[in-house]
């Protein structure tokens, strides 16, 4: 490569390498986070029903995006990082779907009460 | 884009360093190889360690095809014959196929092809070769203490309470390391082709093996993890009962075929995108014309890496997988032919108005569109959900899959050694042996596998040691067949190392090729370039004259380097 | 094209031979390293898939199981991942900065967060085993040499019997123990309406439950509960493993941050060289990460 | 399911074709689905021969007409054309669409059993089929089926996942352990045909075979109720007999003639019954190999496993065979010298040792 002729990928800011985050932004996401963790403990004292679990997720899933942002410097950072992580949440988003579809759409064959390796060990030992 | 000064032509002498040095001869000695971080040491390396494993996994195969040959008692007993099979695929898939093109081929050609100095983390590269062989020793660990009989599937409860053979946990650590092998280097090609590609090089610049290379490191990265934390999850099953995947204690044994496929069938496209990518150079190149429709090949390959992701159910019509999804997964999957259609037609374009040569690569390409067509078109039959009910688990599959795996992935890959062989050693191979053991190769591999398709229709189911009368003769020609190809293969090896001894010294460039590698020497400097390639349409091929004298292609000197033009 | 061979008095120390420019190393190194992070993701994926089946399966496994995980303790562990990453982030910026003192400083931090982090699941992991709970089914086999009785005991350090252990051979082969307790019925492993485990779809009801008030100690201990449903201590199972599997990415953390506070007492760092200590960030806040979804998870639901 | 019923709803059950025959290799038709099967399997066989045809002929065609006859670097030549390629994307395209559909209501047929099917249970264990009749008749690796009359397999698997497959009915299913999964077929000829387990199950899995039997209606209720009843009507005598005829439900791991298979082989335990001995247990301990001991290891046989072989066999096996055919094997085992001399079994069939009158007492 020469001085000339920069490659494709790089910009302007030829010298600077990567973003500095000032301390307090850090310590902002920082509390935050501490705030979100005391309020996801909280909110879990309440029988929601079903509701519980998707509180908890979102507050979770709204926790990481900012250690993403800030603490991993992805809201400064070149785009393709972002999309090689949100791909690597999506596949997992697919797996999971998909294996919870199936697994709900064949649960009535599933025979009931066959932990069979457990039921006859216990059948055979209680009389 | 990026404007380049281009004042001067390409010397053909370019790139070279001083008279007689180069990659192989730069240092010498065991430690030089061992340590190297050179990519293209690294990729000699791979090769040799993967052609062994396939000589291995081959021998294994021709003894399957040996016990089947008549029914009942042969050479080997039913637990001899399963743990045959099972370490033939498994050898097959995890330390032969998979890393084939990619860590050997792809290691060798891809910084060269790209005008790059190495790959971008070199280190991790030799890296990822250890993990290779360290995968490889717990495979032969897998076999010496206890032996695996599960199949290369590993199905449980089978594989965690069903079998006496106790090497499935070194098989499993085998895999979960090669996973992590085949992880790194996937991720090292990802890194070089965005970050390590010089000036003018742009995306439509590269090369289509490079695409093809791309496009299988995103599936290495993105689905290898997968079969990592499956075969954790099956050892602390095996070891500890841990109750995620057996029945018998709660688990869902179909859920192991969700995670098991989930990364083996983007594997699939892991084994035969880089062999794609090959074929797109070979027809080119000695064909002498444009590659047909660069862009749809290009991308007909990352679109086959990415459904590759949401296709996997249909290993599992049978398996009671849930109906709903079995018909999503189906549908899902006929996508998938289409991209690799969109190839064929292409390559078949290129050769139109082309100067075609048939020498042993080009034969080898040619085979591997014959192939598979086959092997993609009778996918069309285990695709479509009423048909593969009958043809699931039998030889039908077998066959199928062989068309696509070896007369595809592994065609693709000898036939790459052929077209890269003068580069990587620097010397020519015999041209006539050369087609002769292509044409065996070819003529086995069908009468091998084409009638198991046969066998597989009429019922014939798979993995089976003993089998009814009725089945014998397809057994018996298949047999046959198997022997053809392995003479094949034997008198490829043979010349092949007598070229090493014997062979003529190669010219830079004794195909007409455009890419970069065929602008260095053969074999190429320690350094691919001391300074930055210049960049052009690497199809172009009227910058080329063929030299009498050096056998081989040179650049033609009255005609300006092309870079820039576009 | 013109060639400026002479650009080596650019080309300083830490740039490696194939780079061109320490921002191309960079940029790099950073690409690597998220597809790295990507990897650690779907490696992950494939547990919560797990768990979600799991669960999907056995909720009242679920339910009668995480009661007896100390909420306090998940919650103070979930603090310190998240006070050590701010360290992390700082130390990043301290490197860019060139401030190599407080550097140190905020990776020592870092490290005595990862190092807390650690002692805390020990306790919570030593406490399980006391109570007897260990991952896996085969775990409670005795020592060789009696595998044929069919039952056995377990006695604790109070003198108490804990479980009893029922002993035999599936008839696949294996050996096989099942822990149970005396008070078990055998009417507790009546069949479930869904799921396969043989457990009643809602054995516990919330009357028979014991609170929760985050302190475990003075339940009895799962496999005591004459009201739990069978096979409770399967929950446990995708505990270990996925809260396990974490514990070795924080033990890797330390040995990742050692290695960075080495470099740093060296003086490797500097505002133009810190890429090692940005995806070691990188890599200690996946881990935070992680963690901040099986907290709730295992915890809380 | 719900999704399930509601395609079955939008497709309706037709099928879009039937042939009598399979040109390209599908085995005898013997179901009423077999001839959709085949006309798909056909259909799509020839799609693939035209366009295989099409693509190595031009390949091959190419070759010849533009082979090198100098050494030209270059041939200009078209680079792209993207009309051209539109097209040969598009028509593959909508070929796959249309594959798809017939495939789908094809499938929707085979996967939906008529409300009205004669059920079979079906137990896979290694490596065997046990099927049971709703009248209580139950039998190993025979299953017998009505002509004319849907018939549902309802499946379990004792140990390791197993695969029914009935070529000639071009129906297979996994049987999955901790589920229970259905198959169903309607035979529309009477005859024999093979019946093989699909799914890799270890080491006799190739032996995990056998035969599907298709009777007419009267001759198949006819072959049921002899198959529940005949154990009856065999006389106290020839109970030995009797359990002959059921040894190939022990044979692949009890051997007549000594060797060795997963179990101890039956010469050995016969031999030690005549000799009133004892035999070594694993845990140590040593029991007389008496009559009670013969029961009780066919009933339980994991309480007592013998010293050096693996503790294998289901449970299952002895239960579900009632009382009198237990009777017989222990018979069978007793007198192992006169049914099988020299570790071969004579040839016993069954019309000999059921004796008529004992079936008039059944009658009354």
């Amino acid at each position: 490569m020469t001085d000339t002729t920069p490659s494709p990928q790089e910009t302007t800011e030829h010298h600077s390498v990567g973003h500095i985050v000032p301390v307090r932004i850090l310590a902002a996401t920082g509390i935050a986070l501490l705030i979100l963790t005391v309020f996801t403990v909280w909110i879990a004292g309440f029988d929601l029903g079903n509701l519980n679990i998707w509180a908890a997720l979102a507050i979770a899933a709204f926790k990481g995006s900012l250690v993403v942002l800030f603490f991993m410097h992805l809201r400064y950072d070149r785009p393709f990082n972002g999309v090689v992580f949100v791909t690597s949440l999506a596949l997992v988003a697919l797996f999971i779907s998909f294996a919870l579809t199936d697994t709900r759409e064949y649960a009535p064959d599933i025979l009931p009460g066959d932990a069979t390796e457990v039921q006859k060990q216990l059948a055979e030992v209680q009389p | 884009m990026t404007t380049i000064d281009v004042t001067k032509p390409m010397p053909p002498e370019a790139g070279r360093p001083a008279e007689g040095t180069n990659y192989l001869n730069h240092t010498t000695g065991i430690k030089s190889w061992l340590l190297t971080m050179d990519h293209k040491r690294i990729g000699v390396m791979y090769l040799v360690s993967i052609l062994t494993s396939f000589f291995l996994a081959g021998i294994f195969g021709l003894l399957i095809r040996t016990e089947l040959i008549a029914p009942g008692h042969t050479i080997m007993d039913a637990d001899a014959y399963n743990m045959m099979f099972t370490l033939h695929g498994a050898i097959m898939v995890f330390l032969v196929i998979i890393p084939s093109v990619p860590a050997s081929l792809g290691n060798f050609v891809l910084p060269i092809m790209l005008g790059a100095k190495d790959v971008a983390f070199p280190r991790l590269n030799l890296f990822s070769y250890y993990l290779w062989v360290t995968g490889a020793i717990f495979a032969v660990a897998a076999i010496i203490f206890g032996g695996v009989d599960t199949g290369w599937t590993l199905y449980v409860p089978y594989s965690t309470t069903g079998t006496e053979m106790n090497g499935i946990i070194f098989l499993s650590m085998a895999v979960f390391v090669l996973g992590f092998s085949s992880i790194f280097t996937g991720l090292n090609f990802i890194v070089t082709i965005h970050r390590l590609r010089p000036p003018g090089m742009t995306w439509f610049k590269m090369p289509l093996f490079l695409w093809a290379i791309y496009a299988t490191g995103i599936i290495q990265v993105m689905a290898t993890p997968v079969i990592g934390i499956t075969v954790l999850l099956l050892i602390v099953e095996r070891a500890f009962g841990i109750g995620i995947f057996d029945a018998s204690l709660g688990g869902d044994p179909i859920l192991f075929q969700h995670f098991f496929w989930f990364y083996s069938h983007p594997a699939v496209y892991i084994m035969i995108l880089p062999g794609m990518g090959i074929i797109s150079e070979l027809i080119s190149v000695h064909s002498h014309k444009h590659i047909f429709g660069y862009r749809f090949i290009a991308f007909s390959s990352v679109a086959i890496a990415l459904f590759g992701f949401i296709v996997w159910g249909h290993h599992m019509f049978v398996s009671s997988q849930s109906p709903l999804m079995n018909v999503l997964f189906s549908a899902i999957t006929f996508s998938v032919s289409i991209p690799s259609a969109v190839k064929i037609f292409n390559w078949l374009a290129t050769l139109y108005k082309g100067s075609i040569s048939l020498n042993t690569p080009m034969l080898y390409a040619l085979s591997f569109i014959f192939l598979f067509t086959i092997g993609g078109l009778t996918g069309l039959h285990l695709g479509t959900l009423a048909t593969d009910i009958h043809l699931h688990d039998t030889y039908f599959v077998v066959a199928h899959f062989h068309y696509v795996m070896m007369g595809g992935a592994i065609i693709a890959l000898i036939g790459g050694i052929h077209h890269w062989w003068p580069k990587i050693t620097g010397r020519m191979y015999s041209e006539f042996w050369g087609r002769i053991a292509c044409g065996l190769v070819f003529v086995g591999f069908n009468v091998t596998f084409f009638i198991q398709f046969v066998m597989g229709s009429k019922g014939m189911p798979r993995r089976y040691w003993d089998y009814t009368d009725k089945y014998m003769i397809y057994h018996v020609i298949s047999t046959v067949g198997s022997y053809i190809m392995a003479l094949g293969f034997f008198i490829t090896a043979a010349y092949l190392i007598h070229s090493l001894f014997r062979g003529r010294k190669a010219p830079a460039n004794p195909w007409g090729g455009r890419s970069l590698e065929w602008q260095c020497s053969s074999p190429p400097p320690a350094e691919n370039f001391p300074e930055p390639p210049h960049v052009g349409d690497c199809y172009d091929f009227s910058v080329l004259e063929w030299d009498e004298e050096e056998q081989g292609y040179h650049w033609r000197h009255d005609i300006p380097h092309p870079v820039g033009e576009a | 094209m013109t060639v400026s061979p002479a650009h080596a008095h650019e080309h300083p120390d830490f740039l490696r031979h194939h780079f061109n420019t320490p921002k191309q190393q960079f940029e790099a190194g950073k690409l690597g390293m998220w597809l790295f992070l990507a990897t650690e993701v779907l490696l992950f994926g494939g547990l919560f898939v797990g768990y979600s089946v799991w669960r999907g399966n056995h909720p009242e496994m679920f339910k009668a199981g995480s009661i007896f995980l100390n909420t306090n303790l998940g919650a103070v562990n979930t603090a310190v991942l998240i006070l050590s990453s701010i360290t992390m982030a700082a130390a990043v910026t301290m490197a860019q900065r060139n401030k190599r003192g407080a550097l140190m400083l905020f990776l020592s931090l870092t490290l005595a967060g990862a190092v807390t982090f650690l002692v805390i699941k020990y306790f919570e992991y030593t406490h399980k085993f006391h109570l007897g709970i260990y991952p896996g089914l085969k775990f409670y086999e005795k020592p060789a040499g009696d595998s044929h009785t069919l039952s056995g005991s377990l006695v604790n350090d109070a003198g108490g019997v804990d479980l009893v252990l029922v002993k035999g051979t599936g008839p696949l082969g294996q050996d096989v123990t099942v822990a149970d307790t005396p008070e078990a019925e055998p009417t507790t492993v009546a069949p479930a309406a869904i799921g396969p485990a043989g457990l009643a779809q809602d054995a516990l009801e919330p009357g028979d439950r014991p609170a929760d008030d985050g302190h475990a100690e003075h339940l009895t201990h799962p496999l005591q509960d004459p009201h739990r449903p069978a096979n409770v201590h399967m929950f446990f199972n995708i505990y270990y493993l996925m809260t396990g599997l974490h514990g070795v990415h924080v033990a890797a953390g330390i040995g990742v941050l050692t290695w960075l506070l080495i470099g740093a007492a060296k003086g490797r760092f500097s505002s133009a060289y810190f890429t090692p200590v940005d995806l070691g960030g990188l890599y200690w806040h996946v881990v935070d990460l992680i963690w901040i979804f099986l907290f709730p998870l295992f915890y809380l639901i | 399911m719900i999704a399930h019923a509601t395609l079955l709803a939008l497709l309706g059950t037709p099928s879009p074709a039937k042939i009598p025959g399979s040109y390209f290799g599908m085995p005898e038709q013997a179901s009423t689905i077999a001839g959709d099967v085949d006309w798909m399997y056909d259909f799509i066989t020839w799609l693939c021969i035209f366009f295989f045809v099409v693509i190595v002929g031009a390949m091959v065609y190419f070759v010849f007409k533009y082979r090198r006859r100098a050494h030209v670097a270059d041939t200009g030549g078209p680079t792209h054309n993207t009309p051209l390629e539109v097209t040969w994307t598009v028509i593959p395209l909508i070929l796959v669409i249309a594959i798809f559909y017939i495939g789908l209501k094809g499938y929707v047929h085979i996967t939906t059993p008529p409300a009205n099917s004669y059920e079979i249970e079906v137990i896979g264990q290694r490596w065997f089929w046990t099927f049971r009749y709703p009248n209580g008749a139950a039998e190993t690796n025979i299953l017998h089926v009505p002509v004319g009359r849907p018939v549902k397999l309802t499946m379990e698997s004792d140990d390791v996942i197993h695969a029914m497959f009935i070529p000639a009915f071009r129906v297979k299913q996994d049987v999955v352990p901790g589920r229970r999964t259905e198959l169903w077929f309607e035979a529309t000829r009477e005859g024999e045909f093979d019946l093989f387990c699909a799914e890799y199950c270890g080491t006799q899995h190739s032996q995990m075979i056998g035969k599907v039997i298709v009777y007419d209606e009267d001759e198949f209720e006819v072959v049921i109720e002899e198959l529940a009843r005949w154990i009856d009507k065999v006389p106290d005598e020839k109970l030995h007999l009797a359990g002959a005829l059921m040894y190939n439900q022990c044979s692949s791991c009890h051997t007549l003639d000594g060797s060795d298979l997963i179990g101890p082989s039956f010469k050995e335990t016969h031999e030690l019954f005549k000799a009133a001995g004892t035999r070594q247990l694993i845990d140590g301990t040593t029991v007389a190999v008496d009559d009670d001991y013969l029961q009780q290891s066919i009933l339980k046989p994991l309480d007592q496993i013998a010293k050096g072989y693996p503790s294998s066999m289901p449970p299952g096996i002895g239960t579900q065979l009632g009382d009198r055919k237990l009777q017989a094997l222990v018979q069978f085992i007793i007198r192992l010298d006169e049914v099988a001399p020299d570790g071969n079994l004579i040839e016993v069939n069954r019309q000999d040792i059921v004796v008529e009158e004992v079936e008039a007492e059944e009658a009354e």
